[in-house]
């Protein structure tokens, strides 16, 4: 049974897929030397650091773009 | 109710303007061309309320057609032949998306070599994007049949786009008198859209036109079937409710003289007119002959056609379309449903004047067991 | 300062690629445009990646029909809105490259030229990229793809790039614009302005593809960087026919520096690099950076 | 049943007329069909279009091929196209000429539709006049119906000439 038209009426629900599983490094992110430029919030493709810096590790798929736009060097890639 | 003299692109374009359409994105082709002109005049002439998309191409009017059916609104667009086949891939991409709305087609032939006169090859070659069609005879069924067209599309059981096809120039560019119906009988037949399984609306995010893998496609597709089943009954009583306010009575098919008849002419669109004229001629003279006329070619009414051929000898298939090695689409949709005596010919292709002589030779070689299965009525002789 | 919005409306758990350049497009551009738009978008990774039935990462309206007619599709949209009094709701079109310099071309002219008010963003990749990277009609020269390989007779692409935000400003809409994801406030002040346009309005936005480029996931951001300080893409706005440079290199580096880290480019000699040099020196001339 | 084709030129208002005529046997209760011989053809090409008027509703769909009536409005497309092809015994043919000359086979009638054109519209545009011209001498249909129906075809004073002209053609006859 698939909706008419395959319409899709739960929205954002693509947080079913748990993208974490993908990672084979990880980002690790020091808030006491972090300087709140925002730079992983902006340029995470996955939409998986809120505005606290928490990195959301459910979908966070290791790509290391955070770590490496992290001006004060905050973020460390580890392996998992 | 008025009465007046006019094309059946006029009748279409008077169907469009009481069905209140919101959005209208249609380019211009011959011969559908005047009902473009009639709806900008309209909208222009703040008789539609609606939004007149002036698109550069058919592939444009139909995207524009499924974005709108897919903001939610009623949408009402009109092509031919050429412009039809640029549509192919988006008429596919309209039923699967499941937008209800309403295209006229001109039926003209298919280049090359370039024709722009009637035949049905165009139509014929969208049968399975999952579209109702359902052919027309004169101007009074153009606009009749583009009323009912949306509400049977818009039933939630159906949910699928309809393609209404009319002949191109014997019907679009002929005229004869028309019966107009009232506004307000059409508000009460046909009530606005509010579609409830696809809109965009901020308020109430949904995402449409998806992507669907194995897992799930063949259901989707499917469902289409269903609906399709589905439309058979729908249109039917669509055609009832239709009689009863507007007087006019329609059908998925309509015999004519074939109670006791022992050949059955089958057809679809204006050449319905003219066989009749000859059935008559030719009861006449003793002949046992009816017509069956095809109104709903998809859905394909088997169990009605059934009903009306069922105890007749042979059957007589007129084409304006064909199948390279098979013979008419008609044709070869009979022969599978039905284990009759089934004959197919082809005829009236790029304009061919169909004249009362083809037709009764028509007859006559049904009659008397044609050489082939399948024969090209008037082809000029080398 | 960019704000950060409180929620994302491109939701994790899309399937696009670790380091994917297109999400980070979405995403700041919907940040910018809010919840009250709709969007359109022409086949290509964004869709496949995104609306996996019966998942959909879009937190607003999403509509998608095929490849070639996105600018149709949105033109039906906003018409339908439109008549129906939304005139406050945002309609937004995304096309790859693909879709929008090649196959699209004419439907986004169309709906460019009929004064719709809407915009379209361009994520440009620089080559079909949900096919497995064949080059499009913004393929750079020099660059090898599957279609445009290099070899014993070739050196990859043969053309240079379309230049597309132009042929979108001859069709004198009222704002044009070309960005990178580099730069998301530059960014995000464009897709604002575009959203705040009455009519038409165009980004051609340049987004680095960590697989079809060839670099290591985390540059993504740091080729696009090195894009604009190289003058190989040049940020800047047409509003209502007047061009300005929005950003201009402290020091503009050697072009070198940016196609060294990208496998696309590993191939090319140093006369094809220096040819290169001197089609970005000539561009950057002509626009005054 | 009643079949009448007409020949003209493109651009002189054949298939117009052709119209006219089944909206006017309309207006006097008959059925009718109309419909131009559906051509490519631009300006001054020869055209052909036809009406039928009948008691009962019109079904055939098929082209005019023997006529009751025929209209042509350029007397220049006598050599051109056979404008007598497939006429029948009582077919009756106007023309619009000064100068035909007829070989007493067939029923020919003439009239100087381009005489009245000129002098009343100021240009040549024969095919209301000659309009009139055939409901006076066949009755197939009421000058009252067809100056009504040419009025409301064109609305204004462009309606009003030709509905004057139409009505001098229809004493001539």
């Amino acid at each position: 049974m698939v909706n008419i038209g395959c319409v899709i009426k739960t929205p954002g629900n693509t947080k079913n897929n748990k993208t974490g599983s993908w990672r084979t490094f990880k980002p690790i992110l020091d808030k006491e030397s972090c300087i709140d430029c925002d730079n992983c919030i902006l340029f995470c493709p996955d939409s998986c650091i809120n505005k606290q810096h928490d990195i959301d590790y459910d979908y966070c798929k290791g790509c290391g773009i955070c770590a490496h736009e992290c001006p004060s060097d905050s973020i460390e890639m580890i392996k998992e | 109710m008025v009465k007046e003299v006019m094309t059946s692109n006029k009748a279409v374009a008077e169907a469009v303007r009481l069905a209140k359409p919101k959005v209208i994105p249609v380019y211009p082709i011959t011969p559908q061309t005047t009902i473009s002109e009639y709806l900008a005049q309209y909208v222009a002439d703040e008789k539609i309320d609606a939004k007149y998309v002036k698109v550069e191409s058919e592939h444009s009017a139909i995207s524009a057609a499924v974005g709108a059916s897919g903001a939610g609104v009623r949408v009402f667009t009109a092509t031919s032949s050429q412009g039809l086949m640029l549509m192919h891939e988006i008429l596919y991409a309209a039923a699967g998306m499941r937008t209800p709305f309403v295209l006229a087609d001109a039926n003209r032939a298919i280049s090359a070599p370039l024709n722009i006169w009637n035949d049905q090859q165009d139509s014929i070659a969208q049968r399975d994007a999952g579209w109702l069609q359902i052919y027309v005879e004169n101007a009074q069924e153009a606009l009749d049949t583009t009323l009912m067209a949306y509400k049977v599309s818009e039933n939630p059981d159906v949910l699928l786009p309809s393609m209404v096809c009319l002949d191109g120039f014997i019907l679009t560019h002929t005229v004869e008198p028309v019966e107009i119906p009232e506004e307000e009988d059409v508000d009460k037949f046909l009530p606005p859209y509010v579609p409830d399984h696809a809109f965009l609306d901020p308020k109430q995010p949904m995402s449409i036109g998806n992507f669907a893998d194995p897992e799930y496609y063949m259901e989707a597709r499917h469902d289409m079937e269903v609906a399709m089943d589905n439309s058979v009954e729908i249109i039917q009583k669509t055609c009832d409710e239709f009689a009863e306010i507007f007087g006019r009575q329609y059908g998925l098919v309509e015999p004519y003289k074939t109670d006791d008849a022992e050949i059955i002419y089958v057809a679809m669109g204006s050449i319905c007119s003219s066989i009749r004229v000859i059935v008559d001629q030719l009861r006449e003279k003793g002949e046992k002959v009816g017509l069956l006329k095809i109104r709903a070619y998809r859905p394909f009414p088997t169990e009605a056609i059934n009903e009306v051929i069922k105890d007749c000898e042979k059957i007589a298939v007129v084409d304006k379309n064909f199948s390279f090695g098979i013979g008419g689409a008609l044709y070869a949709d009979m022969k599978v449903k039905f284990d009759k005596e089934i004959y197919g010919f082809i005829t009236g292709l790029g304009g061919r004047d169909i004249t009362p002589e083809a037709l009764t030779e028509i007859y006559e070689k049904t009659k008397n067991g044609p050489e082939k299965a399948v024969t090209w009525i008037g082809l000029k002789e080398e | 300062m960019v704000d950060i919005p409180d929620k994302n409306l491109l939701a994790p758990g899309h399937r696009g690629c670790a380091g994917c350049g297109a999400s980070i497009a979405v995403k700041l551009a919907l940040n910018a445009l809010g919840e009250n738009t709709v969007a359109v978008s022409a086949t290509g990774c964004l869709e496949v990646m995104t609306t996996p039935y019966p998942e959909t990462a879009w937190e607003i309206p999403f509509i998608h029909v095929a490849f070639e007619n996105s600018g149709a599709v949105a033109s039906g949209v906003e018409s339908a809105l439109r008549i129906q009094g939304k005139d406050d709701v945002n309609v937004v079109a995304f096309g790859g490259d693909g879709g929008t310099v090649d196959i699209g071309l004419q439907s986004l002219s169309g709906a460019m030229e009929r004064g719709h008010n809407m915009t379209y963003i361009c994520y440009d990749n620089e080559a079909y990229m949900n096919t497995g990277i064949q080059r499009s009609g913004a393929t750079p020269y020099g660059a090898s793809t599957t279609t445009s390989p290099s070899g014993v007779a070739s050196f990859g692409e043969d053309k240079p790039k379309k230049n597309m935000p132009m042929i979108m400003a001859a069709h004198g809409i009222p704002y044009v614009a070309t960005a990178s994801i580099a730069y998301p406030e530059d960014y995000v002040n464009k897709v604002k302005k575009a959203a705040e346009t009455k009519g038409p309005a165009y980004i051609h936005l340049q987004q680095p593809c960590t697989t079809g480029w060839g670099f290591p996931s985390e540059k993504t951001i740091e080729m696009g960087r090195l894009a604009v300080e190289t003058g190989s893409w040049i940020l800047y706005e047409i509003v209502d026919g007047k061009f300005e440079i929005t950003y201009r290199p402290e020091e503009r580096k050697p072009v070198k520096e940016y196609l060294a880290p990208q496998k696309r480019f590993r191939h090319l000699n140093d006369e094809i690099v220096e040819k290169i040099q001197k089609y970005v020196d000539a561009e950057c001339k002509e626009l005054g950076l | 049943m009643i079949e009448i084709r007409f020949h003209g030129r493109g651009g002189q208002g054949s298939v117009t007329a052709a119209e006219i005529l089944a909206k006017a046997a309309f207006k006097d209760g008959k059925y009718v069909q109309a419909f131009p011989f559906f051509g490519v053809e631009r300006r001054g090409a020869p055209v052909m279009a036809f009406t039928r008027i009948d008691d009962k509703p019109i079904e055939m769909r098929y082209q005019i091929y023997n006529p009751d009536y025929v209209l042509v409005l350029d007397d220049g497309l006598l050599n051109v196209v056979d404008v007598f092809s497939g006429i029948k015994d009582n077919t009756e043919v106007i023309i619009n000429t000064t100068e035909f000359e007829g070989s007493g086979e067939h029923k020919v009638h003439d009239i100087d539709a381009t005489g009245i054109a000129l002098d009343m519209l100021g240009r040549n545009i024969v095919n209301t006049i000659i309009l009139g011209y055939f409901a006076k001498k066949t009755q197939v249909v009421s000058i009252e119906s067809l100056v009504e129906v040419i009025k409301e075809t064109f609305p204004g004073k462009i309606g009003e000439l030709n509905a004057e002209a139409t009505q001098k053609a229809y004493e001539m006859g």
